[in-house]
């Protein structure tokens, strides 16, 4: 089998799950952008390694590794957006963040500026 | 060896130990500190002394990841500065402290500030003095690094009082500035060492440059200069320096003019231009000519300056304007005039810094337009400590700041082959010009505030400890003006070395 | 057969058989909640003290184990620089421990265990990581140091700064999905530019040219996947968020075992494309650095409060650290561990006392500098230790430790002629001198604003505290004196 | 003296009755040699008396006299000991060790630079004396005395000087002492601004004098005259006629040449002695010494010989001119002094091609005998009248016989009459011009010839005008002027206060003996001094050139007698006052160089040092505060740019991972 194929298919899901990444707000979609780019990895992983045939099978076992961290993620992921879900109301992800305001606090006299004579 | 480290640990002792004695005795009296600080300096000025007699050399293993070695070492060069330092250091402690008590409230805290006063000015004097005995190149920026700190705090905290947030910012000022530069002298380092495999100083000098390709060299010259050329400073990187005198205590403009203005010079006679000769001689036109537009800018600035602190800090742009362009010449005759000058300069803008700083104290504040009492009749030890300074000041032949402007003027008329001969007789008479310009705004400071007929508000005239600073300070100054060998001879076999870049 | 040297891998067991412990303590004895903090502090000493025969190696020696019968190559590997970092983590970890003690063992609920278990775990991940030799155990290492410290800050329970924490554990959780997607990917490619998974410079022996531009994808998007830990630009962006609104002590692990982690993984990769000679990489590390540097530095000048300035300031010192691996050099690495080193001296100082300062009750949002204002002269030894502290991260003498670190790291940058890259640092020493020197001002403030009692009253430090206070100082002190921390 | 060429009858040599000179090998030998003496004398006196304190003005008159007396003795005795051809060396601080340069530093004495000591050093003494007497009230003197001997000696030191460096220290000393001494009055402004004007005029135009040195010393790779004299003579051109002009700026400032010249009137602020030393012996004279060492050089290059030439002589007779209208008798006599220096220097480049410069040295040591003599009589009269102005003065020779005397023999001398010391040396100058113009390159002798020939009448005019109203009868009736109708002599009138404030007796007692005996001294000397040029110390041409000496006084006489016409009918005898208010005014002023000094230089520098300063504030140092202040704008707009929302932080983090992969693919 030729390896293009396999590859495009890799890529295809790059693609999509960059956009899942980039353009969805809904966490949960999000999320699956990650899972989509992990899977092409492990096609990639995969792929490659029946390609080029390496006794030791490290491709496969990779890509077993990747499936069972992004199990692991994905339960994390869930409990983090399901008490977000319970806070707020909602898993959107364009929304600022409460304690992102900065403390612009009252010391900025240690560095005037030595104004013009 | 027992001298060097009575010259290495005095000041280090004493920065460190004069505040935990606040600490300990709350109660102790100002003069205490006053007395210990003076004993820390005075017991650094006799290690000085004596390290310079004895030349003794150490080297211990440092940091061999870095190949550093801690390489301390006398020589011909550094023994003038590192007396400087000593003096200055035993000069800028005696002076009165005149802080403040405005912002202190109880007795104790009084005391833990005026330790803390006297802990900057022997840290500072603890970083000049590895700095002058370094024979490591990481080991003069390390000590080129501790003096910011102390200096820093000395503007910022016990600086100009009337507008604190001034002081403040000049001293912030100062620290950026200097860091800067210093960083890009540090990478020129970082580079000469990683092409030399080490950063003995002395190996440098004798492979002088060798290792280097043509542009390397310069690129590498290039960044050290200008990296130094902050510290000096070089026009157009002055501008901090006459807002950080006249914000700064009396003492720590002594030291900062006297001393730490000196770190940026020696730097290039020590790690420019015997270590990249060839990428320096490229680049010397420039700084003459960088030099000379300081030295007539400064002085022209100088005219019309208010404020006398300020004043002498301009002078001291254009008096090292001298110095660089006897740097740039790259002649024997030019650096032995480069040392001379940077020697005389650091005692006579000590002196004045000593008088101005008196007098700002008494007057309570520095401009010349106030209405001052006429020094002359007011106070005859004062006015004559300030005419003297200005006379020194002004290149007055038969005192010490004569050398190193004629040399320097003489060395860019004859500059090393290679360089623009024509260019450098205009900086000779660019130079010439701006000495001329000295004795005009020595001339106008002196009828403004030497001279005159008021006698109000009448001012205390100098104390006992300060008529000796002052008689000290002058007997220097008429004894390198009148035998100026004293200086010469010590210079001279090491600078041939340093150019010839023979062992 | 896989040989499995046990004394090699001990720090990694040992630390994972503590979280192990900490799991069934819980079960025997939920309520014993000082048993449990007791437990992972010595789990983190007995690692710590297994790192060290691995610190005694002389240069150039490494421990290896899991290796393949037929050649050299092994999945774990760790010369003294690597095992120095596992040191690091470890001893980080434990301060961690310390300043959550007081939390951990009177907060609410059976948290206490599983809190003690991530910790544990995610510094297993940090000590892994070290030795990591193939992508899959990188994947599952940086994998395993992540994902606990999400938990941890997600399960925030201290009532002043609880609103946000969800928000910083989206922060960090989103930004670490993300970035184990990126550094999936670079294995990937890795795997199939080289045909191996093994991170090693000799995986590359026989490479022609065809892959080299895969290969160099491949370190991109690898150092992306982990660059997010050291908080580089333009990987950073979790880090306010989540520094302002996860517990402190958790924050004070981000910032500090976090980086070593970061470190880590950032060695093997970097290790593995120098053997290539790929440039790109360099540049690409170059330009991280200069970003994280000069942005770092910039937006900490204009911080209130110390932990956003401590949050600033970890990314511009993530650029320190990067900053002579760009050059791709030798030597580069030993370097930006021994520049880690300092940092992490000075930054758990500074954390003690910002923990300190949070947690009396006497000054409420207790983590604004202003706090700070005059305490050299109220408590000199603390006002002391926190100046130093804050020297050292300036690189300012009398804290020579911290110059010589920064000189470090910029050797290599002036040697390789890497000039442009010298010339950001050479403006971004100032700038950090300005960042820390605010701090320090407001230390060494003669003129205490008397606005409020708070800020007269002394701040207590419990003496485990002052204590250990005291011996960051010291070794700082020791390091500017004796400086070890390069090999 | 040189034996005399033979002549024809317009040129008759002067018979040879040369005075014979003993030896003096019976003297002692003392450590060192004595030229030291000569210069440290008055440099030991000048510190004791500085280390005295504050009040012993009597210690201070003792040790300043003592001082003189001794550093005479020195120079006399250097006198006897020097030979008559070649010169004595001594050794100073040197050789110093700068780099390729040979700074040897090395004192040289010849015969004729040997009595010039001599000269300045009793010229010195005197004013010492005198001072004592006329600065008695004066809290301050005891600075005054001390300045006065440093001042000698950094004199002594130019005229001993075999070195460049030597020499440009000695130069510079005296320009530092002298603005000491006419500030001396500093509570006066005028004093204070008098003194400014003369140290920056001096040392604006010693710039040139330091690149002279230094561009003559670069030449020779040594700073020893000497050496550069050798040097040079082998290899002139471009480069010796740039330094040579260079030093002639240089010498144009301390001598006041124009345009240079409008410190010196200026710096009669000083005390009267101040003025006799800065005007007699010391100071201005010096660049006539410079130069004279620098003859053969100065022969060589005809462009530094044009401008000396042509500066000298356009000085000569403005000074000449300017005196002639000035309503104050010092500041005609500091008028007199520009002209009179002018003379000298002008007398060097018309000094024919292989004779010594002794002719110039000649005038300079005649002009100070006579110059001191005028000055500390003037200031004796001014003691008297209570000021200096003609108003006051007027009819004070009358008033008080006992000036008459030196004031006479000083005019005397001045105007040149025969046989007194000013008119041999002026004669002789005329002579050797006269011979200059013979030789091939004579222009500049030619003009000279015509400048000081016409400077003698100008001269006579203004001592004659002088006199006139020094002489004025004392029954000339006071006049209750009403102001605007003649507004000239309105001016001069006398006040009645003077005549009636002190009692002729009393004042002319005051005076102490020891400055009568100064004053007489000089006198003497005024009429003896035509000997001078028949001592062996003096080499120069003894001819009477018959024609050159009958127009010379016939054109001084009919100046004279004009003059004398002139003062009829002019109630004061103020033969000026015939003059144009306006051009009196103006010439007070001194033509208005003052104003051209503040128009042309003072304003353009002040105006251009406004701007410097207002660059580096807001050019230069705006790069260094908009730095800071970028870096806190930056670090604001980076604070409120970053993303602070997860989908941001993302697309931050993806577009960057996306930038470097573009910017990794371009680099690789």
């Amino acid at each position: 089998m030729s390896p293009a194929l396999p590859m495009m298919l890799a890529a295809l899901l790059v693609g999509a799950g960059l956009y899942g990444v980039l353009a969805r707000r809904h966490a949960v979609l999000m999320l699956i952008g990650v899972e989509l780019l992990l899977a092409a990895a492990g096609l990639m992983l995969v792929t490659a390694d029946s390609l080029l045939g390496a006794e030791t099978g490290s491709g496969p076992v990779a890509t077993i590794f990747i499936i069972t961290i992004a199990a692991a993620e994905v339960v994390v992921a869930l409990a983090v957006f399901t008490a977000l879900y319970r806070l707020r109301g909602h898993v959107d992800l364009d929304v600022r963040a409460a304690a992102a305001e900065p403390d612009r606090s009252d010391f900025d006299e240690a560095d005037g500026e030595v104004p013009a004579r | 060896m027992i001298w060097l480290l009575l010259a290495v640990f005095a000041p280090l002792l004493g920065a460190l130990g004069l505040p935990l004695l606040a600490r300990l005795v709350p109660k102790a009296p100002a003069r205490v500190l006053g007395v210990g600080s003076l004993g820390f300096a005075i017991a650094t000025l006799t290690g000085v002394v004596g390290t310079v007699l004895e030349r003794p050399k150490v080297s211990l293993e440092w940091i061999p990841a870095l190949g550093v070695r801690f390489d301390l070492a006398v020589d011909g060069i550094s023994a003038p500065l590192l007396l400087l330092t000593g003096l200055m250091g035993v000069v800028a402690t005696a002076v009165p402290a005149h802080i403040d008590a405005d912002n202190a409230p109880g007795a104790a805290v009084e005391s833990s500030r005026l330790a803390l006063y006297y802990a900057c000015l022997l840290g500072t004097i603890f970083g000049a003095v590895i700095c002058f005995l370094a024979g490591d190149a990481l080991v003069f920026f390390i000590g080129f690094e501790c003096v910011l700190l102390p200096m820093w705090l000395l503007i910022a905290q016990f600086g100009d009082p009337a507008p604190q947030a001034l002081a403040r910012a000049a001293s912030l000022r100062f620290l950026m500035v200097t860091a800067l530069g210093s960083t890009l002298m540090l990478i020129g380092l970082l580079a000469v060492a990683a092409s030399t495999g080490t950063t003995n100083l002395q190996v440098w000098a004798q492979l002088a440059g060798s290792t280097f390709s043509r542009p390397q060299g310069l690129v590498v010259a290039g960044l050290l200069v200008l990296g130094l050329s902050f510290k000096v400073p070089v026009w157009p990187l002055h501008t901090w320096l006459p807002w950080v005198h006249s914000s700064a205590p009396s003492a720590g403009s002594i030291l900062l003019a006297a001393v730490l203005l000196k770190l940026g010079t020696y730097g290039l006679v020590r790690l420019v231009i015997p270590v990249v000769p060839a990428g320096f001689a490229t680049i010397a036109p420039v700084l003459g000519g960088f030099a000379v537009v300081g030295i007539i800018w400064a002085g022209l600035a100088c005219l019309v300056e208010r404020d006398l602190k300020r004043l002498i800090a301009w002078s001291s742009i254009a008096h090292l304007g001298f110095v660089v362009l006897g740097l740039a010449s790259g002649t024997e005759a030019g650096m032995q005039a480069a040392l001379f000058g940077n020697v005389a300069h650091g005692v006579i803008s000590g002196l004045l810094f000593v008088v101005v700083g008196a007098l700002k104290h008494e007057w309570g504040g520095a401009d010349l337009g106030t209405p001052h009492a006429s020094l002359r009749e007011a106070a005859p030890h004062w006015g004559f400590a300030l005419i003297f300074g200005f006379a020194a000041s002004m290149g007055l032949p038969g005192l010490a700041g004569f050398w190193g402007e004629f040399g320097a003027i003489y060395a860019a008329w004859t500059p090393a082959p290679g360089r623009p001969g024509g260019f450098f007789v205009l900086l000779a008479v660019g130079a010439a010009v701006g000495a001329a310009l000295a004795a005009a705004y020595s001339a106008r400071v002196l009828r403004e505030v030497w001279g005159g007929e008021r006698t109000k508000p009448a001012i205390a005239d100098a104390g006992r400890i300060e008529l000796l600073v002052v008689a000290a300070l002058v007997v220097i100054v008429v004894g390198l003006g009148v035998y100026p060998s004293l200086l010469l001879d010590s210079t001279a076999p090491v600078v041939s070395t340093l150019l010839t870049g023979a062992p | 057969m896989v040989s499995l040297p046990w004394m090699t891998l001990l720090p990694v067991l040992i630390l994972a058989a503590g979280t192990v412990a900490v799991l069934a303590l819980d079960i025997a004895w939920p309520a014993a909640r000082q048993a449990h903090l007791t437990l992972i502090s010595l789990t983190l000493v007995a690692a710590a003290a297994a790192t060290i025969p691995g610190i005694r190696m002389s240069p150039g020696d490494s421990l290896t184990a899991l290796c393949a019968p037929s050649g050299g190559l092994c999945l774990y590997e760790v010369s003294a620089a690597e095992s120095l970092l596992q040191l690091l983590a470890c001893v980080s970890a434990l301060l961690v421990v310390l300043l959550a003690w007081r939390d951990w063992a009177h907060g609410e609920g059976g948290r206490t265990a599983v809190l003690s278990a991530l910790l544990l775990a995610a510094t297993t991940g940090v000590v892994a990581l070290s030795g990591v030799g193939d992508v899959a155990s990188l994947l599952v290492a940086i994998e395993l140091a992540t994902l606990p410290t999400v938990a941890l800050v997600a399960l925030e329970h201290r009532t002043r700064r609880q609103p946000g924490a969800i928000d910083a554990a989206v922060a960090l959780l989103t930004t670490s999905l993300a970035s184990f997607a990126l550094l999936a990917l670079g294995a990937a490619l890795w795997f199939v530019s080289t045909g191996t998974a093994i991170l090693s410079p000799e995986a590359l022996i026989g490479q022609t040219g065809s892959d080299r531009v895969v290969l160099a994808l491949a370190g991109v998007f690898a150092l992306a996947g982990i660059a997010f830990k050291l908080s580089a630009v333009p990987f950073h962006a979790w880090t306010p968020v989540t520094y302002a609104a996860a517990p402190l002590p958790i924050t004070a692990y981000l910032s500090t075992t976090s980086k070593v982690a970061a470190v880590g993984g950032l060695l093997v990769i970097v290790q593995a494309v120098t053997g290539a000679g790929i440039s790109a990489v360099g540049v690409v590390l170059g330009v991280v650095a200069a970003l994280s540097l000069t942005l770092g530095h910039v937006i900490a000048l204009v911080q209130g409060d110390s932990v956003g300035l401590l949050a600033w300031s970890s990314v511009a010192q993530g650029g320190w650290v990067v900053l002579p691996l760009a050059t791709l050099a030798p030597g580069a690495t030993s370097l930006a561990v021994g520049y880690l080193v300092i940092y992490l001296l000075a930054t758990m100082a500074l954390w003690i006392v910002i923990v300190a300062f949070a947690n009396d009750p006497a000054r409420p949002d207790g983590t604004s500098m202003h706090w700070m204002r005059g305490i050299l002269r109220r408590q000199p030894a603390l006002g002391l230790a926190m100046l130093f502290a804050l020297l050292t991260l300036a690189g300012l003498p009398p804290a020579v430790a911290g110059l010589l670190a920064k000189i470090g790291v910029i050797s290599p940058v002036a040697a390789q002629g890497f000039w442009w890259l010298a010339l950001v640092a050479a403006i971004n020493v100032p700038l950090g001198l300005a960042v820390y020197l605010r701090w320090a001002w407001l230390i060494l403030d003669p003129l205490p604003a008397p606005d409020s009692e708070a800020q007269v009253a002394k701040v207590f430090l419990p003496p485990l505290w002052s204590m250990v206070l005291g011996l960051l100082t010291a070794a700082l002190i020791a390091l500017s004196i004796w400086p070890v921390m390069f090999r | 003296m040189k034996a005399p060429t033979s002549g024809s009858w317009t040129d008759i040599a002067v018979p040879d009755f040369s005075i014979p000179w003993p030896s003096f090998d019976f003297l002692p030998d003392l450590p060192g040699e004595m030229s030291h003496y000569v210069i440290g004398l008055p440099v030991i006196f000048a510190i004791l008396i500085w280390a005295l304190p504050a009040k012993a003005l009597g210690r201070s008159a003792v040790l300043a006299v003592l001082g003189g007396v001794l550093t005479l003795i020195a120079a006399l005795w250097q006198l006897l000991l020097v030979p008559t051809e070649g010169s004595m060396v001594a050794q100073t601080v040197g050789p110093l060790a700068f780099g390729d340069l040979e700074i040897p530093l090395l004192l040289s004495t010849s015969n004729v630079f040997a009595i010039t000591s001599l000269v300045v050093a009793l010229i010195a003494l005197v004013v010492q004396v005198f001072a004592r007497w006329y600065l008695w009230f004066d809290p301050r003197y005891r600075q005054f005395a001390a300045t006065v001997s440093l001042f000698t000696a950094a004199m002594l030191l130019v005229v001993n000087s075999g070195d460049a460096v030597l020499t440009l220290v000695g130069w510079e000393v005296m320009g530092w002492c002298s603005y000491l001494l006419i500030g001396h009055l500093s509570a006066k402004a005028s004093a204070r601004r008098a003194a400014a004007k003369a140290l920056i005029v001096t040392r604006l135009a010693d710039a040139g004098f330091v690149l002279g040195i230094v561009a003559l010393a670069a030449g020779a790779q040594t700073t020893s005259w000497e050496g550069i004299l050798e040097h040079w003579s082998r290899s002139p051109g471009t480069a010796l006629t740039v330094a040579m002009v260079l030093m002639i700026i240089g010498v144009a400032g301390k001598s006041a040449l124009f345009p240079f010249h409008d410190w010196l009137p200026d710096a009669m602020e000083g005390p009267t002695p101040a003025s006799a030393l800065i005007h007699a012996a010391t100071m201005v004279a010096a660049g006539t010494i410079v130069l004279a060492q620098l003859l053969p050089l100065l022969q060589s290059s005809s462009i530094a010989l044009w401008t000396l030439a042509i500066a000298a002589s356009v000085t000569t007779l403005l000074a000449a001119l300017l005196a002639f209208a000035q309503p104050d008798l010092k500041r005609l006599l500091a008028w007199s002094t520009v002209s009179q220096v002018a003379i000298m220097l002008a007398a060097l480049t018309a000094i024919p091609v292989g004779e010594g410069p002794d002719v110039a040295l000649l005038h300079l040591t005649s002009h100070a005998i006579f110059k001191s003599l005028l000055f500390l009589a003037v200031g004796w009269l001014a003691v008297l009248t209570g000021g200096t102005v003609m108003v006051y003065v007027a009819s004070g020779v009358r008033r008080y016989g006992s000036v008459r005397w030196p004031l006479g023999m000083g005019l005397l001398a001045l105007a040149g009459v025969p046989p007194l010391v000013g008119f041999v040396s002026k004669e002789l100058i005329l002579v050797s011009a006269e011979s200059g113009v013979a030789q091939t390159n004579g222009g500049p002798a030619l003009l000279v010839l015509a400048a000081v020939g016409a400077g003698a009448p100008l001269t006579a005019a203004y001592c004659m005008r002088a006199w006139l109203i020094l002489d004025r009868a004392l029954d000339v009736p006071v006049v209750s002027a009403t102001r605007g109708q003649e507004v000239i002599d309105d001016f001069f009138t006398e006040p009645e206060v003077v005549a009636e404030a002190i009692g002729v007796e009393e004042a002319e007692s005051a005076i102490s003996s020891s400055a009568r005996a100064g004053v007489t001294t000089l006198g003497v000397l005024t009429v003896l001094g035509g000997l001078l040029p028949f001592t062996t110390w003096f080499e120069v041409d003894l001819h009477l050139n018959i024609p050159l000496l009958v127009s010379t006084i016939g054109l001084m006489a009919a100046a004279a007698l004009a003059v004398v016409a002139a003062s009829r009918g002019v109630r004061t005898r103020d033969a000026a006052a015939r003059l144009p208010a306006r051009l009196s005014l103006m010439a007070e002023r001194g033509l208005g160089a003052d104003t051209a000094y503040q128009a042309l230089v003072t304003r353009p520098t002040l105006k251009l040092a406004r701007s410097v300063v207002w660059l580096d504030q807001h050019i230069l140092d705006s790069y260094v505060r908009g730095a800071g202040a970028s870096a806190r704008w930056l670090g604001q707009v980076g604070q409120d740019v970053s993303p602070t929302r997860p989908a941001k932080s993302l697309a931050l983090l993806l577009g960057g991972v996306g930038l470097l992969v573009v910017l990794g693919w371009w680099w690789a």
